[in-house]
Order: C-alpha cells, then structure tokens, then sequence
C-alpha cells in the first residue's frame, strides 16, 4: 500500500507589523496557501528567540518560519538585521547539528505583499514537503539545567 | 589454570587492573597490566581550534595538566614556524619548574610516597596521606603549605592553577607584572627552603630504612632497560626543552635528536587486550615483553632522565645526584625503586631552577607573541612528571586540527611498567599465600613509575580499591582477597 | 510605576481558569472551519474551564457572553478565537475590563485571516484548534498589566519656520501652550517667502505671509529663536530635552532700527541665498524687507574677521549702537511635551540635470529662481528679465518634471505642485511681457486640488502659452540663445525653440539639514531622505517615536495650503498630548530580571530608542521601550523579559501549537 | 545515627582535576576532612568497593561524584553511589554536563577506536585469558551524570574552584542541605566579577586568542574574542578573562540562559556591526559571522552531551 503523503509541521514566528499583516492581508484577499504552518505573532521579528526555533525543532517541528519587516521597513528601525545575522549564524549550527539549514527559512514580507505571503508560505511547505522527515535525532537534550524556569 | 585480578589498582592517576594466571601448580603462567577505559582525544580533537588544545589536552589528565598544556604549546609552535620570545620563555619555564616541583610533592606526600615514608607494616587505613601528616607532622604541614605555594605559582602564571590558559602558539596570553614577580619570587624561595629540608630527611630517615634498601636491592626489581629522556645543551636534565636523548641498557647513546626526529625512532603496537599502546625503539625493534639490550624495550620518568643526563643543571641538585650515583656505583641504574630518589633530585633541580628564573630581568617583558605563519603540522616535546610526553599535530589552513598523536610517559612504560609488574608477581606468588601486604608489593613495583594510565590511553582516570580474586582451573571463585 | 510581573505569582500557580469563545462570524469562519470541533477540543485543554462558540463575537450579545462567562465562571484569562487581532482586540478588552477581568488577560486566536480565509479542507479546522491552544498557553502565562502613567511638560517645539511650522506654532500658541520655535536662518517665513504670487487665486504671497509671520513673532506665548539650531534632543513621549544653538547676529535686534547704514560701510559682497544668488549682500545684511525678526545680522563666515577684529566699518556707522562683536553663540535647553518637525524642502540642484546643462546655461534657471524674478521685491523689482543680459525674454520655455518621474537618472516621485506653479510662471510671465511667448513641456497635467484644473485650463487657453506634451531632451547655450530640443509627443514632431531663457521646475527634495535633525530625534528618513511617517494612510502627521510630528514638505511634495493644514493637524496631536493630565504608555515592554542580569551590555546596542542603560544591571526605561523584544532575544543570561511574552511562555505555545491535536500537550517545563 | 556525615567522592572518569582541587582547598581541606568522615575517597583513602556494597542504603550523607559516564562500570558505580547515598553532588562540569571528553559524541565511537588503534581494532582477551578478561566496552556515547541516576545538586567548574568547594562543605555542615537543583556557583554570568570595562558593544570582526594580545582593561568580546562570559555562571573570579584569556563555559550556563550554544550565536549575532546597519551591510556581516570557526566546539567545549545530539552519527 502507498505511503501516505508526508505533511509537514511548521511554526511561523511573524513580526506584527509586516509579516504579521500581510498574512492578515492573504486573508482578507482570500488567497489559499497550505494550512501546515502555526503561526504565532511577535511584534518584531527580533524578538524571536533561537531557543524558539530548536524548541519547535524539539518538540517535532519540520521546519521553521520567520517572517519580519523588509530592510529599512522595520517598525522598530533594526530588528530585522539583528534576526537575519542570528539565523545566518543559527543556520551554520543547524548543519554541523545535523539539520538541513533550510529548514529555517526568513523572509522578509510587507503589511501589503499579502500575496507575496501566500506565494513563500506555499513554496516553503512545498520545500519541506521535499525535504522529507527530519533525519536527525532529537536535537538537545533537557538535561538537569538546561531547562529554564518560567 | 587460576586467574588473579588485582582490579583496580590503587593510588595512581588512572584505571589500571593486573591479570595474574596461574598454572595448576600454583606457578606464575602470565601477568598483564590492563588499561580498561579510553577517551580517544585523538579522535574528538580533530576538527577542534588549534589554539585550544592546549586546553583541550590538558583535560586529559588533572594531575599533570601544566605538562599536556606546554607540550601542547611546543607543538602549536612548531606548527605555526614561530619563535618564542624570551619573556614567554621564561614564563613557561618557571610555570613548568614549578609543576614538576609540586608533582613530585604530590606523589612523594599522596600517592608513592605513603609507601616508603610510612613502615611496611603500616596497616592500610594509615597507608596515605594523613598517615604521613600523623608520622611528620611538621614536614608534613611544611609540605602542604609549600605545595600550595607552588600551586599559587602555577595560578599566577598560568590563569588557573589546575587547567592552566596561558600558553599559546608561539607565546603566552599576557605580560606579568612587576609585583607578581615579587609574588613568585618569594614563593620559589620557599620552594628551594622545602627541598634542602626534604633531602636531608631522605637520607636521615627514608633511605636508611631496610625495608627500602631491600627493594632498591631486590633482584625482581632490577630492569635493565634502554632510557629515553630531555637534555638541555649542557647534558643536564631540561623539562620542557633540549634533545631527547636515549642511552641503552649499558649507558651507550642511542640518538640525540630534536623532538620531530626523535618521534621517527619509536613505532607503537597496540594489543587487542588493553586500551594502553606499547611504544618501542624501532632500530631494536619489538621482541616482545621482555628487558634487555635487543629488546626495544626503553622506558622514561625521573630515574631514565637521570641515566640519560650527564649533570644535574643546578648545585644542590648536583650534588644530591652524585650522592646517587655513589650509592649505585653504576649508571644507567636499573633499580625501579630508584625512581624514587631520581624525583627528590628532581625536585632539588626544580625548586632551585623556579628560582633563578623568578629573578630573570625578562620575566615581566612585554614581548610576549612570537610572529606566527601559516598553519601546518608540528611536534612538541616536555618531560611530564612521569616522563617524556609527545604531542604531534597537523592544522588545515584554518588552525583546524585535522591530525593528533600523542604518546605520553606512562605508555613509553607500559612495557616497562608490565615487565616490573609481572616480576614482582613472580616473587610474590613463590611466597606463597597471597596477603594484603604482599599484594602491595606488586603495586608497589607500578607505584615506583608514578605512572598516570590517565595520560597512557587519556581515558577517564578512576582509582578502586584493590580485590583479588583467585579463579581455580574451571574458573570458578576460589578465593577473594581484600587488603 | 509597574510592579514587576517577576515578582507577581504567576497565575498557573493558584491554577488558571481559562474561558475560550470560538465565533462562526458567519461563514466566514464557520464556512471551512468545524467550530464544534474547535470548541470540543478545547473544552478538554488542560486550564481551560469554559469553551463556547457564538454566530458573531464582536457582536454585542457575543461580548454579553464573554463577560457573563467571566464573572460566572471567575475566569483568569480568555481567549477570543475569531479574526485577526488587529481588528477586534480593543473591542475585546474593553469588553473583559467591564466584567472585571484585566484587559492584558484576554488574548485573540486569529483563526480568519490566519485560517478559515486562506485553507478549506478538513486540516483547517485542526490548524484552528492548534492557533488557539497556543494562544490559550500564552495567557496562562499573562499577568495582569496596567498603562504606564507619565507626566510630561507642556511647552512644545516647532523646528522649521516655514509657513507650516508658523501655523502649528500659532495653532498650538493660541490652544494656551508655549511654543519654542526655532528656524535655522536668520528670518522665518521659509519658502514661501520667495514666491511672487500664489497658485491659484494669484494672491501675493508675501502679503498673506507677513501677517502670520508678524502674529508669531509677537505672539506672547511664541519665543521665536531664528538663526538657531537643534543640537541634541533626548527624552521621550512629554519629556523631550532639547539643547539649542543660538547663534550670534552680532546686531541687537532690541537697538537696530534697520536704517541699513551698516550695509553701504560693509566692504563685502556675496551672493543673496534668498534671491537665490540673482542679487548680491553684504556681510551684514537683512535677508528680506519683512523679515521676521526685523534686524540685521552679520554673517560669520563672510565678514573680513572678528576675531581678530578685521574691519568694524558697520559698527563705525551705526548710530543705534546696535553691534555687538562680542556676542556669543547661546545654548537654550528647554523640556518640551511634543516636537512638530517642518523643516521643509530643497529644489533638486539644476546642476545635477546634465541634459539641462548642468546649470552651467545662466538662462537656464530653476523654479524658485523664476520666482525671485516675477517678485516686486526681488532683484529685478518684478520684471521679468533674464539673468546673463538683464533683457527682456521674448520666447521663454517652461521644463516640468525637471527631475521629477525620472527613476533613471533622478527622482522617481512626482513632485506634485510643479504643473501648477508652472501654470502660474506661464500666466505671469504673459501678465509681464505681452508679446512674449511661452511654452511648457509636460508628461501630463496633474491638477487635483480645489479650482486647480480651472486654473491650468486658463492658462492653456492663452493662445500665447504653448503646452507641449513630452520631454525635452537637450538644452544648450547658443549664442545668446538657449536652444531646447523635444518632441511633442501628441503630434510626434521634433520640436527645436530657440529661446530666451529657460525654467525648470525641479524636483523638491528635502532641505539640506532634514537627514541630521532626523538622526538627533533618532526617526526615520524614506529611501529619497523625506521624514517618514508612521503610517502613509492612517498615521501620516505621527512618526514611529511617540510625541513627534510631521509637517509640511519635510514629509513629502506639498502645495501651501496642504503644509498649513498639516501644521494646524500637527498642532491638534501636540495639543493632545500637551492639554492630557497624565501620558499612558503601552505596560507590554522589556523589564530585567535583576537577580540574574550580570550587566554585561549586550542588550543596550540592540534598543533602537536608547531604552536600556548599562550598570551592574541593565535599566529600562519603560517609557522609551516599544516592546520589540529585540534585546530579550539577545540577552544571553535570560535575564532580560518581555512583559506578557516570555521565552518559557512561547516555548508552551510552541509545543501547543506542535503537539497531535489528540494527545495531552505538557504544559510544564516553563 | 549520630556522629560526623558521612561523605563519599568517587569519579567515574574525570581527569582527576576535580580530586586535585579538592586538595587545593589547602589547610582548610584538614579542617573539612576533620568534620566529616570520608567513608569512600579511593584518591585519598584505601576502602573498597566491597566496603561500599556492604553500606545499607542511603546511609552516606553524601557523594560527590566527577567525571563522564563513560563505560558500563562507570554507570554500575554511579547507580550504586546513588543507593547508598541520601545526596548525590554532581562534582564538576563532566558529571554536570558531560565535560570535555564529551566532544568524543561529535564522532561515533567506531570512528573513534579506528582514529586511535587504526583499523580492525577489536577488544580482546590476554593470551589464556577469558572473554570477561577483554577491556570493558564503551558507552555509545558519552553521558552527564544526571542522565543515568537522579542528581540533587551540582558543584559546577573545570575544575570546579576550590572555593566553591568550600561552599557545599558550608552548606552541607550547616546541616540544611542545598535546594533540590541547586548549582553552588553564582546565578548572574561572569561578567558581573570580570574587571574588564564594557565601553563599545559592537563586534566589528571575530579574533582568536592567538590572533590578538588583548588591552589589559577593555573586554574581550568588544575586542571581538569569543568569551562565553555573558553566558556562563560566575563563580570563578572570573579567572580566564583576568589571565587575558576569554571565557570557555566551564561553570556552564546561567539559569535562565538556556543552551548556552543558541545563548552565544544570538548574542554575537546581535552585536556583529560593520558599519550601519542595513542591506548594504549584510555581506560584511556574514563575513564576520562567518569568520567563527567550530562552533560546536567553542560553544559546548563542556557541555554537549547535555545540549546536543548531533544527527551526524548513530545515536546508541
């Protein structure tokens, strides 16, 4: 019997003032992209924390998408630098990890490209489509500190 | 056929279980020393940051750190063409004089020394340290406090006194300033003030001991071997630089070479039954576990340093070492419990080096980093404690480690060390009834190296208390021995 | 001032007792979204003590049962599962306030935009229990917040004397407030004191400017500080500190009578910036017979020396005593509430315009050029002659969009007003010179705005005024001609005018000082350097730092009466925050954890409103913070929090939002 | 019963440093080892496993337990430390997070015999020897301590500082026992005890120790070298920082700092500046960022069995 087809999981962390609106916008333009994302909303792409992203990776996320402000458009004037040097950096680890770099996908979207939201949100649950399941292992482990208190 | 295991070892840096087989008729049929654990740094340093390894290597063993870490150093030197300014010179060798000083302290106080300093008889709850503080109280309070001196030393040259971070390629991390030097100088001194005590005390109370002259005597314990260790230019015993020097069973120079071409004359094997390598003099080749002058058997640590120097390089140091070698009327001396004295000359050498460097003008220069070039592929050599200590690297053009050996004192003896081993077994098992005390002896014969099993196959150390079960021909228990 | 969320229990402790409202919004959600199962699903998520859906939440009867299930239920956070929070978050809140519940606990699952509108099928409705289980965790972990309430001052600042930085000022004067207003040279008035007459009612513009500019400089609450700058500006929302250069005039303006003495002793003679360099100056001079404030000042930097004292001829002259070589350069400070920015615009350089000659052509001028020449009051008294003869020009071209709608080699924007002033230049220069003939090269005639159509068709009409649409292509000097190559594009011929002189209405860029101000106030500037507003539509006079408004040109192209109807909307905003007893600011912001802050800084670069101060331990300023999180993020100790939306409290959305939406997610570990 | 605690120290493979820093603790070490009675410490003192197994359970107040879980018996004698013991005290960074013999999980253990012995290496009996004669085989990878038995509180550092080691001693004399959890090192980062000055945090390009002879006073991670400083617990005096070398984690990570690899890569990201910040800078960004090298390495040199299992290898 056929496999069936893999779907897979994905957070979307998307800044509220850009990327955040623009998804608003594919909704009201009735634009259809697949439902594998979850998004959650962060008024600044810089506020996603890297512990975010593994913490999807742990918890059995495919793959993880941030969606912030185009350069010089970022509601809070730089955050959008500071995440696109974090996951320049994250994505170098996530290969020696063990975890295709793609995997972790930014994109800059404005409060209007509500299409453009709909056309890389599409691409990227294609792509991981393609991608398959994660190979690797469970990424870190809780060990007796490395859990944080609330 | 029996089997004892005498698992594990006690009072070494290391893992260590003796294998001893009996035949039917109580004889001995076999002995092995067995190293049973390994880290493999060989291999997780690969991939590593050049520059880190002395830091990384240094974990192999934390009794020994300060000897990983500037053979380390040595190696990255090599590895980068750069030439050590005086300042940073300095500095390393004070930093190392001093390690040797406390290292030596530390076995004659903590580990070996409980054996000699302390009457056979001893029962084994005494057997240590605080036996020796309740036997010399004022000695022994003299001892730690030195000790702890010469740790400051360590600390303050080297960042930390257990895993230093000073050393880099081709220098050290940063200047000293004038009022450390003042620091060192006054610990150094007390160094010096330790040793003139200590030896006057070896020769009053240790060496006139019959249960000591005994062993030195012992037929068991006399190991003609070839020798291996560092000289400086003048022919005396140098730490951490100089040529390596072999001499064989009867004294006769072998090679006198700088580290890189040195390392060409030894080749390892390795057996299937113990994680620890054996290292051989290849012009002699391997002949199997056995002493000699055709065997390629050698061994190394502050008795071969002594046999391969022709001087000592400081007086009181010199004078100590004519005083031993008038004992023995002969050089090389093969008495493994020699090793003994060997470090208190050691010791001497250090404590009176530490301080003529702590008065050396360069030791607050400023010119601290050698001029580095491009990365490729050194070997560094130091005499640890315990003997010669190789590091060999290969850096890509990042300064990524992409090659690493290392070949550590305690495996240039693992020969030697299992040769000693079985021996004394051998005198053992023909006396018979196998007590706490005889065990001892057997250890006794691996203590004299101070060997550190940690370095030999840089696994984890672990020190167990000793057991001894005796297996009968069908391998059943028979008996179990507990000191 | 906040107490801190850190020290507040959090509410999993006493156990949270959580109310979800799932809303069909009619088929908007209910169309692809199983509501039931939404509901089903969450009545069962641990926390959660009441789920029920509703036809239209927003509605009143959908909030009656968000507040009825509140006090029945004694709920400690809600979650709304409807639209995009963007639309309906206030609603809601206001809504859990009125039964009791703190606003900052009620939360909305975006399951519209986010999911019933953009999938069909059944994951739709999986997907919508997913967003909404997250959303649920994260108000477990809210704390109930409260608005930051502030005092400030209550004097504003104008920066830019132009006639839209006079109205706000006046508008905010006449409100009862102080107004600092500062201008960077020596007279207020700005650009539309250059002009001749005004589009398009053809009113002279001096004479509808002087009075506003006199009302402002005599206004009691108005302290005009001309020939000033801003120097440094620090604070935030109703506590601006602002420092302010004076700069020496050398003239008492108290003791100067204007009698101009002064002008004939002074031995030098430069350029006069206000008639564009048509006419000349003295070091020492007026810039204009209405300057506001009426006096002579002397010009540093063109003066022979004053220190060491070179000349003196003006002080030798001057019977009023009224120079002063001695004066001093002033540093005013001053705490405003509310900053109007209107430092207004630049003509793109004709220079730059290789095609036009590079400004090398002296028939060639540029709009405000043309301006000082149909002037009464500029350097050819109002008649029109041209510059490098002094004669009258017979055939005189028009260029629109010189630099305008020119991605390639210049702007790209439009600059608006250049179809309508060259209208008027066109009807002028005709009104001057009778057997003149003038012809206006356009792309197209954008005249929106109140009898602005009716106002180029006059001018069209005028048979003597030629409107060729298309570009021209080159202008160079011929002789004591300045021939002009283009095309009409309407009857495809070449088109070649021998002409007398030539105007180019270029582009307006903003005015040289606009990028620096923006830096000191730290706002933002758009790709072509204009002040960016908030939001183009919705936001236009607000800039992204609370307290800080846009007016006039500075912000983009304008006509006169779009600048002053920005100063009197900028003016209402300083009002607003000027007349208010206290400020509120958003309590969503960053607050350090002081027990495990070790005060190693990486956090202050990150805050792009200078928030964080270093120390032992970081500081926030929660009046400065926007709540980004930028520094949370970067924070390497954790020990810097976002108020509401902590790390741990994300990390339970993630694993909600991930875990099978069957299984018992683990909300612990937080 | 009554009578001074009775404590054990064991290691199931460290290097011994954590031993030997013990005895750093000089003179006061006598004044501790007055108070308590050692009823297992094979680098001190001559009892034996036997002794140990004969102990009813928990009937040690406490053991102190170092080094990498690395073979089986390393795991045998944790497991049984813990029956006898009423506190286990993870002793220094290899027990509390893996250590540095933990970088061996960056490669497989096959990999790591044939790197070592060379090819065809298999463990093996002596000549007349029995199977059970043959070393004892490898864990497939290395292990802290708190992923084989339960560990109540940690006594951090590589080695950890003879005056943290005085602290559990305090602590643990005092009579009330140390939290469940509880790290004897400070829970704000290095940073708050390291003398160097913090004037301009941007990271304009990355250097390495033996790139750069550091200004004595300003920090090192303004002057662009990689200390784990901002993540790591102080406790230390900071001591590699003053000795002009950066911070390498060993104290591990701060409570609230979470992987101290992530920790690190976001804050050097986010202080990387080349100039304005904008579009036109991101190459130069990427350069720099891209200038570090192993970060797996650098960032859990002592810590990556805890924080990392890398898909690299078969994970036994």
């Amino acid at each position: 019997m056929a496999e069936p087809k893999f779907e897979p999981r994905i957070v979307a962390f998307l800044c509220r003032w850009c990327a955040g609106a623009g998804a608003d916008l594919a909704g009201t333009s009735r634009l259809r992209y697949p439902p594998n994302a979850i998004p959650i909303r962060v008024n600044c792409s810089g506020r996603v924390e890297l512990e975010w992203v593994m913490e999807a990776f742990r918890s059995g996320a495919d793959g993880v998408f941030i969606g912030g402000c185009h350069p010089g458009d970022c509601h809070y004037v730089s955050g959008n630098y500071k995440t696109r040097r974090r996951v320049h950096l994250l994505r170098r680890m996530l290969g020696e990890l063990g975890i295709e770099p793609e995997r972790v996908r930014l994109e800059w979207v404005s409060a209007t490209e509500g299409a453009k939201f709909a056309r890389v949100m599409g691409k990227f649950v294609e792509e991981m489509r393609a991608l398959g399941p994660r190979k690797d292992k469970a990424v870190a482990t809780a060990g007796l500190v490395a859990v944080r208190k609330g | 056929m029996k089997k004892l295991a005498i698992d594990p070892i006690t009072r070494l840096e290391g893992h260590g279980k003796i294998l001893l087989y009996l035949d039917d008729r109580g004889g001995l049929a076999g002995a092995v020393l067995q190293v049973p654990e390994l880290r493999g740094f060989e291999s997780f340093c690969r991939g590593r940051r050049g520059e880190e390894m002395p830091q990384i290597t240094e974990r192999i063993c934390g009794v020994c750190p300060e000897a990983h870490h500037l053979a380390s150093a040595r190696a990255l030197d090599r590895a980068y063409g750069a030439t050590v300014p005086a300042a940073a010179w300095i500095q390393r060798e004070l930093f190392y004089n001093a390690y040797i000083f406390a290292d030596h302290l530390l076995h004659l106080v903590f580990l070996g020394g409980p054996d000699l300093l302390l009457p056979a008889d001893t029962p084994k709850a005494n057997r240590n340290v605080l036996g020796v503080l309740q036997a010399y109280p004022k000695l022994g309070r003299e001892i730690v406090t030195v000790r702890a001196r010469a740790q400051r030393v360590l600390e303050i040259i080297g960042g930390r006194a257990i895993h230093p971070v000073f050393a880099l390629p081709g220098g050290v991390a940063r200047p000293l300033t004038a009022d450390e030097r003042g620091e060192i100088a006054g610990h150094t001194e007390a160094m010096v003030g330790l040793a003139k005590m200590f030896v006057p005390f070896f020769h009053e109370v240790v060496l006139p001991d019959p249960a000591y002259q005994s062993l030195l005597a012992l037929p068991e314990a006399q190991l003609p071997t070839h020798y291996m260790g560092l000289v400086d230019e003048t022919g005396a015993p140098h730490f951490c630089r100089g040529q390596v020097r072999a001499v064989s069973v009867h004294g006769d120079e072998l090679f006198c070479l700088d580290e890189a071409e040195a390392l060409e004359r030894i080749a390892e094997r390795s057996e299937p039954w113990t994680y620890v390598k054996f290292p051989y003099l290849k012009e002699q080749g391997w002949t199997g576990f056995e002493a000699g002058l055709e065997s390629g058997v050698y061994r190394v640590g502050p008795l071969a340093r002594l046999n391969v120097a022709l001087r000592m390089a400081t007086p009181l140091a010199q004078e100590e070492y004519e005083r031993f070698l008038d004992f023995f009327g002969e050089k090389p001396v093969h008495a493994t419990f020699a090793y003994h004295w060997a470090r208190l000359v050691e010791l001497v050498q250090a404590a009176e080096a530490a301080a003529s460097l702590a008065a050396e003008k360069d030791l607050t220069g400023t010119h601290i980093r050698g001029k580095l070039g491009a990365p490729g592929a050194g070997v560094g050599v130091v005499e640890a404690a315990r003997g010669t200590l190789f590091h060999r690297y290969a850096l890509d053009e990042q300064g990524l480690v992409t090659e690493v050996d290392l070949i550590v004192a305690t495996t240039h003896n693992a020969a030697g060390i299992g040769l000693s081993v079985k021996r004394m077994a051998e005198e053992v098992v023909r006396k018979g009834d196998l007590d706490e005390a005889l065990l001892n002896r057997i250890e006794m014969a691996f203590r004299a190296y101070d060997p550190c099993l940690a370095c030999a196959t840089h696994f984890l150390p672990g020190e167990m208390p000793l057991v001894v079960e005796i297996y009968n021909a069908e391998g059943n228990l028979e008996r179990r021995i507990s000191r | 001032m906040q107490p801190s969320s850190l020290e507040r229990p959090s509410l999993r402790a006493a156990g949270p007792k959580i109310g979800v409202f799932v809303c069909h919004c009619g088929k908007n959600i209910a169309g692809t979204v199983d509501v039931a199962r939404v509901v089903e699903a969450l009545t069962h998520y641990p926390g959660v003590v009441h789920a029920a859906p509703h036809e239209y939440m927003c509605s009143d009867p959908g909030q009656g049962v968000i507040k009825k299930a509140i006090q029945d239920h004694r709920l400690t956070g809600v979650v709304v599962a409807a639209c995009s929070p963007s639309m309906h978050e206030t609603t809601f809140r206001t809504a859990a306030e009125e039964a009791g519940l703190n606003p900052y606990l009620l939360e909305i699952a975006n399951i519209r935009e986010a999911c019933s509108w953009v999938h069909d099928g059944p994951e739709t409705t999986d997907k919508a229990i997913r967003i909404t289980r997250a959303m649920v965790e994260k108000v477990k972990g809210n704390h109930p917040l409260s608005p930051i309430e502030v005092g400030h001052a209550t004097k504003c600042l104008v920066i830019g004397g132009g006639i839209s930085g006079i109205q706000a000022a006046l508008d905010v004067a006449n409100a009862g407030f102080e107004v600092l207003l500062v201008e960077r040279s020596p007279s207020i008035g700005g650009r539309m004191a250059q002009l001749s007459e005004t589009f398009p009612t053809l009113d002279c513009s001096q004479c509808i400017l002087t009075p506003k500019m006199v009302e402002a400089s005599r206004h009691p609450r108005i302290r005009l500080l001309a020939y000033s700058e801003v120097v440094e500006v620090t604070g935030y929302l109703g506590n601006y500190h602002v420092v302010i250069r004076k700069k020496p005039t050398f003239v008492d303006p108290e003791k100067c009578n204007l009698c101009g003495d002064c002008v004939a002793a002074c031995p030098i003679r430069v350029p006069n910036e206000f008639d564009r360099g048509l006419s000349e100056r003295a070091a020492i001079y007026v810039p204009f017979p209405q300057a506001v404030p009426s006096s002579y000042a002397l010009d540093e930097a063109n003066c022979l020396g004053l220190n060491p004292l070179r000349c003196s001829e003006c002080s030798k002259v001057c019977e009023a005593k009224a120079i002063d070589y001695d004066m001093r350069e002033e540093l005013i400070e001053e705490d405003v509430g509310a900053i109007v920015l209107a430092t207004g615009y630049d003509l793109y350089g004709k220079e730059l315009m290789a095609e036009y000659g590079h400004g090398t052509v002296p028939d060639v001028i540029d709009s405000l050029e043309f301006e000082r020449i149909l002037s009464a009051g500029g350097p050819t008294k109002g008649e029109v002659r041209r510059p490098s003869d002094g004669k009258v020009p017979k055939e005189v071209v028009f260029i629109q969009c010189s630099g305008s709608r020119d991605p390639e080699l210049h702007k790209s924007y439009c600059s608006k007003i250049c179809c309508m002033y060259t209208a008027k230049h066109a009807l002028l220069y005709r009104h001057n010179v009778h057997d003149g003939t003038a012809y206006v090269f356009y792309i197209d005639i954008r005249a929106g705005g109140k009898e602005y159509e009716e106002f180029v068709v006059r001018a069209m009409e005028d048979e003597r005024i030629l409107y060729l649409r298309g570009k021209v292509a080159k202008v160079f000097r011929d002789g004591d001609k300045v021939m002009v190559w283009g095309v009409d594009t309407l009857t495809g011929k070449r088109v070649e005018v021998a002409a007398d002189l030539v105007v180019l209405a270029q582009a307006m860029v903003p005015s040289a000082g606009t990028g620096d101000v923006a830096r000191k106030l730290r706002i933002a500037c758009g790709g072509e350097g204009f002040l960016k507003e908030a939001h183009p539509k919705l936001r236009p006079l607000e800039t992204l730092t609370a307290g800080i408004f846009l007016a006039g040109a500075a912000q983009g192209p304008k006509d006169i009466p779009e600048a002053v109807a920005q100063g009197s909307g900028t003016a209402a905003k300083a009002v607003a925050i000027l007349s208010a007893p206290t400020l509120t600011h958003s309590p969503e912001v960053a607050e350090v954890n002081e027990d495990l802050c070790s005060g190693c800084a990486v956090c202050v670069p990150q805050c792009p409103y200078g928030a964080i101060t270093p120390g032992d331990v970081a500081e926030v300023n929660e009046l400065l913070c926007e709540g980004c999180g930028t520094c949370v993020a970067a924070c390497p100790s954790g020990a810097m929090v976002m108020k509401n939306q902590t790390g741990p409290q994300v990390e339970r959305m993630i694993r909600a939002a991930l875990a099978d939406a069957r299984e018992e997610v683990e909300v612990a570990g937080g | 019963m009554a009578g001074k605690p009775r404590i054990a120290v064991y290691w199931t493979g460290g290097c011994g440093g954590c031993d030997v820093s013990f005895l750093e603790l000089g003179t006061p070490l006598l004044d501790v080892l007055a108070k308590i009675e050692i009823a297992f410490w094979p680098a001190l003192v001559d009892a034996k496993r036997t002794d140990l197994e004969s102990l009813p359970p928990r009937s040690l107040a406490a053991s102190l337990i170092n080094g990498t879980l690395r073979t089986d018996e390393n795991v045998e004698m944790a497991r049984l430390l813990r029956e006898k013991s009423q506190l286990v005290i993870a002793f220094g960074a290899c027990a509390h997070l893996g250590g540095v013999p933990g970088l061996a999980n960056l490669s497989s253990r096959e990999e790591f015999l044939r790197r070592t012995y060379g090819n065809g290496f298999h463990p093996a009996p002596p000549p007349g020897g029995r199977a059970e004669d043959s070393p004892p085989d490898l864990l497939p990878r290395a292990k802290p301590l708190s992923e084989e038995v339960s560990v109540d509180c940690v006594l951090p550092g590589c080695p950890p500082p003879p005056e943290l080691i005085g602290l559990v001693f305090d602590a643990f004399l005092s009579g009330d026992p140390p939290p469940a959890g509880h790290v004897f090192a400070h829970e704000k980062a290095l940073c708050e005890e390291c003398p160097r000055t913090r004037e301009d945090r941007r990271l304009a390009k990355l250097v390495r120790p033996h790139e750069l002879l550091p200004d004595p006073e300003e920090c090192l991670l303004d002057q662009g070298m990689v200390c784990m400083g901002p993540v790591t617990r102080g406790g230390c005096g900071a001591a590699c920082p003053k000795g002009a070398m950066p911070c390498t984690g060993c104290l591990g990570p701060t409570p609230n700092a979470g992987d101290p690899g992530l920790a690190m890569v976001s804050a050097l990201a986010s202080l990387v500046r080349v100039g304005e910040e904008g579009e036109a800078a991101f190459a130069a960004e990427d350069q720099v960022l891209d200038s570090l090298v192993d970060p797996l390495g650098t960032f859990y040199k002592y810590s990556l069995p805890s924080y990392v299992r890398t898909g690299k290898r078969s994970d036994g």
